[in-house]
């Protein structure tokens, strides 16, 4: 369980990223038209929170997620991750917590106070049924497994790289999944904090955001931005990665500036902590802070420039194939610059005044998400697909897929500038006719039916490969320049037979160019341990789940029932020593040992 | 396509690990373009918020937001209103905001920017003028609950003299209707809550001169010449509107009044001649 | 495995640091203190932010404090991290009965800061000063009740370990097992600095 | 166990110096000095607030420090100014900035 499930777990996560936007075509088939009822005004509500909190939450990190325990042991040359019973932890808190959260529709109501829940609209005054509980509890335990995910992460690259593997010979995805994780670290625990005070404030009349007894409402703004900016860059900085490495191989060539990227990316991910208050210009935190933070802002632009210019020059004298992937690459460029660009708009805190909380906004957010992150995972997915599952994705209905998608996504969002600038606001659900919003609206709708009758091309993609036999070659692009390419695909589960000897930037297509056919082992073939499966993290998760519905509705022995069952869970996996099992070297043998 | 690769093409291209000059000249250019753009954003933010609050020239407004409605209260000149900002054009109005409930956000998109209005102590300043009269939108603009979207309300700019008379009209006592039956409903069922003139409960929108607004509830727009689904003659609006105002704007805190068919012609056809003189 | 090879009883000098798994571990664990430096951080923020707001005829962190016994608290927890450094180094130079007595040392001065802890709140809500009754106590509560439940842990956590270490003995399993949980002691013991400067003495201040 | 070479850096022969109790329980005592001093400045009373905040949060930073290298064996290995940027950047930024902001802890609220 605890290694097999890294290939295999992606079925819930896509059902996530399904049902999130599902929710988004509900959404704009409401607002396809002025004064529609498609949907009532408390079931919209509860849509577009439901909406912001899948997709954040629970499909665009669990994706990247799944992508990064595919490919980061790889690239770096290791057998596995450093903490798998972790990792198995993570992904099963992850999955009750997202199905907490989803229960919701069928208990009277899911929260409806936007994925930012400010309070006092998210307070029990305002929100008195148990919507906004669903969103508390839900999204702690999911939390968990996204503050041990980047724990281990940061640990495997830390530790776990093959001999050679110097920090700068480490590939770009890895460097970026590196810094995510550090920004996961120190992003999530203010999160925590904050889910635990409005929980403490809902479920037991704590008075933290409760202003008639001294709480403070802005409070909860400052905690949940601390956390809600640099989460922004946790889900941007892998897809920064992913286009790195897709441009770099269907290019066949280096990547340009490799240093700068680094260092920009680093940049990026410090300056995401000074930059909260952006979000929060307009709740009256005086001029200075204004200021300061429109600058603070507008300073990432310089980094993220690089990288741009830097993909740019890679790609110049190059020899680029046109691959699915290599397409979602190349279309994320132009979409990320003009979400770039409406960043940098928004950072000017007067202007902002103007554009905040409008669909300028939505527009800016979704060419950054959609248009940068959801493509980036695009081009990963039909990139690393062979080495994940053996087989090749279809490349006819990819570039389907990637017309349809990319033609829908600027029909549904480019539009959504102006009618943020024509001065309609965001999480309405709906408006007056007569006010010049109707058009807009409309191709908006027909854009977003285009994006889910792209996703669809994607999941019949998907379908279609699974019946086909498992024969993608160990490096089907034929242009692969990192370690995971020198392996079997799928990989096997002990990744690599005997660990690679890395010898510089770029290890294998060093050792191509050398006129090498692979990897030169770093030891000699013995046998490899493996860490035993363990069913105790999804119990631990299965007991959270349990504490989480006991406290919510106020049975504090079913909660503490559930709290008993992880913490005897924690006992157990302390005492009970794993000592796994071996893989013998003729066991390997015949499974084409090549390392 | 300059760089695209053809069936067959072997050829590696040459792996350029970088050029310093280039990428000196793509961090700097970009930092250059953002002191000219950080130097004027910086001088306006401080510009914008200038306090007003104080000057006796300007328009004092304070504006409390409440689930899915907007009051407006001038203190210099001791009145209070609800839904209709009625300004003087080219005069600077000084705006305090402070909300009743939640938070919500005071924006009319043609006149200014937006500014929250928080619960609890949190008091928000900011000022605008309106160069030309005019009826403008004005809306509610962070997410309050299920009839955020409705939360709309009007802003007329009016020259100084009508906005003199608009004051004084204001202040003027009101009669209430005349037929005992209908004044006997209005009073014991609206009245608890809202206010005409001088009498009244001040706990929802006040209704002094609605007959002369724009509007009904913000949204349901007053004209002899109805185009669209929300637009009616003040009579039809004032009608629909109480005859069930949780089907106008879902969850307001008004609910439904028992009426009976009399009264609510009565109070609608009263509430619609109550018009300001300006 | 190198457990194996270490069968024999000789350990390493850092039995904690011998074996992969050791070694990620320490490292995880910093990473792990890492975050929870932000979690009462973010504690912190709250209570610095809502301190002042204790409300109408509701009890002040002036009026309620009472120095002495927060001093006695922080000796005892102070002096706990003393003794947890002492088990460490009787783990390095492999003395596992030293080990152990070190460890209960340490786990019932902890108890004895729990349970002044647990008197205290006691005698606060006594006086008036409630989880419920305003912002400063709501934040008071929740910033000293996670560092008081971060104790409660750690003393369930170094039980279960003197447990395994008796039945076990000191191996390359076990090594980092207690190195870590001193390092969380450590750690607990440096966030209640914070508490005692910022909640207790700033808030007699004023 | 094979996985064992996969580090490089911990490879290093280190020098296997048993220590002594002595430099803990300095450390031990300069912790209950600093501590004492604290108690001793508040419970004396009579003295400028800024002037006893300062002087506060700077003893809880130098015995924090002392304590982290010391006990937290970081002194040793070069780790400590690394680890102590990891832990006491975020821990001060963030309340400091909070309560700068949210207006010194409701003290002089700032939008009032």
């Amino acid at each position: 369980m605890t290694i097999k499930n890294r290939h295999s777990v992606f079925d819930c996560r896509r059902i996530f990223f399904l049902i999130g936007g599902l929710e988004a075509i509900l959404i704009r088939i409401q607002l396809w038209k002025p004064l529609n009822n498609f949907v009532s005004a408390d079931m919209f509500n509860e849509l577009l929170t439901m909406h912001g909190t899948t997709m954040i939450f629970l499909a665009a990190m669990p994706l990247l997620f799944a992508l990064m325990n595919a490919i980061i042991p790889l690239q770096i040359g290791a057998r596995d991750v450093a903490f798998p019973f972790l990792n198995s932890l993570g992904f099963w808190t992850f999955l009750f917590g997202g199905l907490l959260l989803n229960v919701s529709w069928f208990t009277g109501g899911a929260p409806d106070a936007g994925w930012t829940s400010y309070v006092p609209l998210a307070g029990t005054t305002y929100s008195g049924d148990h919507g906004v509980d669903y969103y508390v509890i839900g999204l702690q335990i999911a939390g968990i497994g996204t503050l041990l995910g980047g724990i281990n992460f940061m640990a495997t690259i830390i530790n776990m790289r093959a001999p050679g593997m110097s920090f700068m010979r480490m590939p770009m995805f890895t460097w970026t999944v590196f810094i995510t994780s550090a920004l996961i670290l120190f992003a999530f625990p203010a999160l925590t904090v904050g889910l635990a005070a409005l929980m403490f404030d809902r479920l037991f009349d704590a008075n933290f955001f409760n202003p008639a007894n001294g709480g403070n409402t802005i409070l909860w703004e400052h905690i949940f931005w601390i956390f809600g900016h640099p989460e922004v860059y946790i889900l941007i900085l892998p897809a920064f990665g992913i286009i790195s490495e897709v441009v770099c191989t269907f290019s066949r060539k280096r990547l340009f500036g490799y240093s700068s990227m680094v260092f920009a990316t680093m940049l990026i991910g410090f300056l995401g902590f000074m930059v909260w208050a952006h979000h929060m210009f307009t709740t009256g935190l005086g001029p200075v802070a204004n200021a300061l933070f429109s600058i603070a802002t507008m300073l990432i632009a310089v980094p993220t420039g690089i990288k741009i210019f830097n993909w740019i020059f890679t790609m110049w004298g190059g020899s680029i194939r046109f691959t699915t992937a290599s397409l979602f690459a190349i279309g994320f460029i132009p979409t990320f610059v003009m979400g770039g660009v409406t960043g940098v708009m928004l950072a000017a805190a007067p202007a902002d005044f103007q554009y905040h909380d409008s669909y300028f906004v939505v527009a800016h957010f979704h060419y950054v998400i959609v248009g940068g992150l959801i493509m980036g995972i695009f081009a990963g997915l039909h990139y690393w697909w062979p080495k994940m599952f053996g087989r090749m994705l279809n490349e006819t209905i990819g570039k389907i897929t990637f017309v349809t998608f990319f033609i829908g996504f600027h029909m549904t969002f480019f539009v959504q500038h102006f009618l943020g600038l024509l001065g309609m606001p965001r999480r309405i659900w709906t408006y007056l006719d007569g006010l010049g919003f109707n058009g807009l609206n409309l191709i908006s709708t027909i854009g977003a039916i285009l994006m889910g009758i792209g996703t669809v091309a994607f999941l019949i993609n998907i379908v279609i490969t699974a019946a086909k036999p498992r024969n993608a070659a160990d490096d089907p692009w034929e242009d692969g320049r990192t370690l995971e390419w020198a392996i079997s695909s799928p990989a096997p589960e002990y990744n690599f037979a005997q660990t690679p000897l890395v010898r510089g930037y770029d290890a294998l297509w060093k050792e191509k160019m050398d006129g090498n056919k692979g990897m030169t082992p770093a030891e000699p073939l013995g046998s490899i341990h493996m860490p035993s499966p363990s069913i105790l993290p999804f119990i631990m998760s299965v007991g959270l789940f349990i504490a989480g519905f006991g406290f919510m509705y106020h049975n504090y022995y079913i909660g503490a029932a559930g709290l008993i069952i992880m913490f005897a869970c924690m006992v157990i996996r302390s005492v009970k020593d794993d000592h796994g099992f071996h893989i013998e070297p003729d066991e390997l043998q015949g499974k084409g040992v090549k390392a | 396509m300059k760089f695209r690769r053809r069936r067959g093409d072997n050829t590696i291209p040459v792996q350029v690990e970088g050029n310093h000059k280039l990428e000196i000249v793509w961090t700097v250019i970009p930092i250059i373009l953002l002191i000219i753009l950080g130097v004027p954003t910086v001088q306006s933010v401080f510009g914008l918020s200038k306090d007003y609050s104080k000057d006796p020239d300007a328009v004092q407004v304070i504006v409390t937001s409440h689930q899915y409605w907007w009051e407006f209260e001038y203190p210099q000149f001791g009145i209070k209103t609800a839904q209709e900002m009625v300004i003087p054009t080219n005069a600077k109005i000084a705006i305090e905001t402070k909300s009743g409930d939640v938070k919500h956000s005071f924006w009319i998109p043609a006149l200014a920017g937006k500014i929250d209005s928080n619960a609890g102590a949190n008091v928000n300043t900011m000022y605008f003028e309106a160069p030309k009269p005019g009826v403008y939108l004005g809306k509610c603009a962070e997410l309050c609950g299920p009839s955020h979207a409705l939360m709309d309300f009007k802003v007329k700019a009016v020259d100084e003299a009508s906005f003199d008379r608009w004051i004084a009209a204001l202040k003027e006592p009101v009669e209430l209707p005349a037929d005992p039956a209908v004044r006997e409903a209005f009073v014991s069922k609206c009245l608890s809550c809202h206010a005409v003139g001088d009498q009244g409960g001040m706990i929802y929108p006040n209704l002094t001169g609605i007959g002369s607004r724009e509007t009904v509830g913000g949204i349901l727009v007053n004209t002899d010449d109805a185009k669209y689904a929300n637009e009616g003659t003040v009579y039809e609006n004032l009608k629909r509107w109480i005859e069930d105002p949780d089907k106008i704007k879902p969850g307001n805190g008004m609910g439904k009044v028992a009426l009976t068919e009399q009264e609510l012609d009565g109070i609608a056809k009263y509430l619609s001649e109550l018009k300001l003189d300006y | 495995m190198s457990a194996h090879s270490h069968a024999d009883g000789k350990l390493p000098h850092e039995p904690e640091k011998a074996t992969l798994e050791g070694r990620n571990k320490v490292l995880g664990f910093w990473l792990f203190l890492g975050g929870e430096t932000v979690l009462f951080g973010t504690l912190f923020s709250a209570f610095l932010a809502l301190r002042h707001q204790v409300g109408e005829g509701n009890p002040t962190g002036q009026e309620l404090f009472q120095l002495p016994l927060v001093a006695l608290a922080t000796f005892l927890l102070l002096t706990s991290s003393l003794t947890s450094v002492f088990a460490i180094q009787a783990m390095h130079r492999q003395q596992t009965k030293q080990l152990i007595s070190w460890l209960v040392i340490t786990v019932l001065l902890g108890l004895g800061f729990l349970i002044l802890e647990i008197y205290e709140f006691y005698h606060y809500v006594h006086e008036g000063h409630g989880f419920t009754t305003s912002a400063f106590s709501s934040s008071f509560y929740t910033l000293v009740g996670f560092h008081g439940a971060h104790v409660l842990f750690g003393i369930c956590w170094i039980s279960l370990l003197i447990g395994q270490l008796m039945k076990k003995g000191l191996t390359v399993i076990t090594a980092p097992k207690v190195y870590v949980s001193a390092m969380y002691w450590h750690f607990i013991d440096v966030v209640w600095v914070f508490i005692f400067t910022v909640v207790y003495l700033m808030g007699k201040v004023g | 166990m094979a996985a064992d070479n996969h580090t490089l850096t911990e490879e290093r022969p280190r020098r296997h110096r048993l220590e002594g109790p002595q430099k803990h329980v300095i450390a031990f005592i300069f912790s209950v000095v600093l501590t004492l001093l604290a108690f001793a400045l508040v419970m004396s009373g009579e003295m400028n607030e800024t002037f006893i905040y300062i002087m506060l949060v700077t003893m809880a930073i130098l015995q924090v420090i002392i304590q982290m290298a010391f006990w937290m064996h970081m002194k040793d290995r070069g780790h400590l100014f690394p680890i102590i940027g990891i832990l006491a950047v975020p821990s001060s930024h963030l309340p400091v900035s909070l309560w700068h902001f949210i207006g010194f802890g409701g003290k002089q609220p700032i939008h009032n």
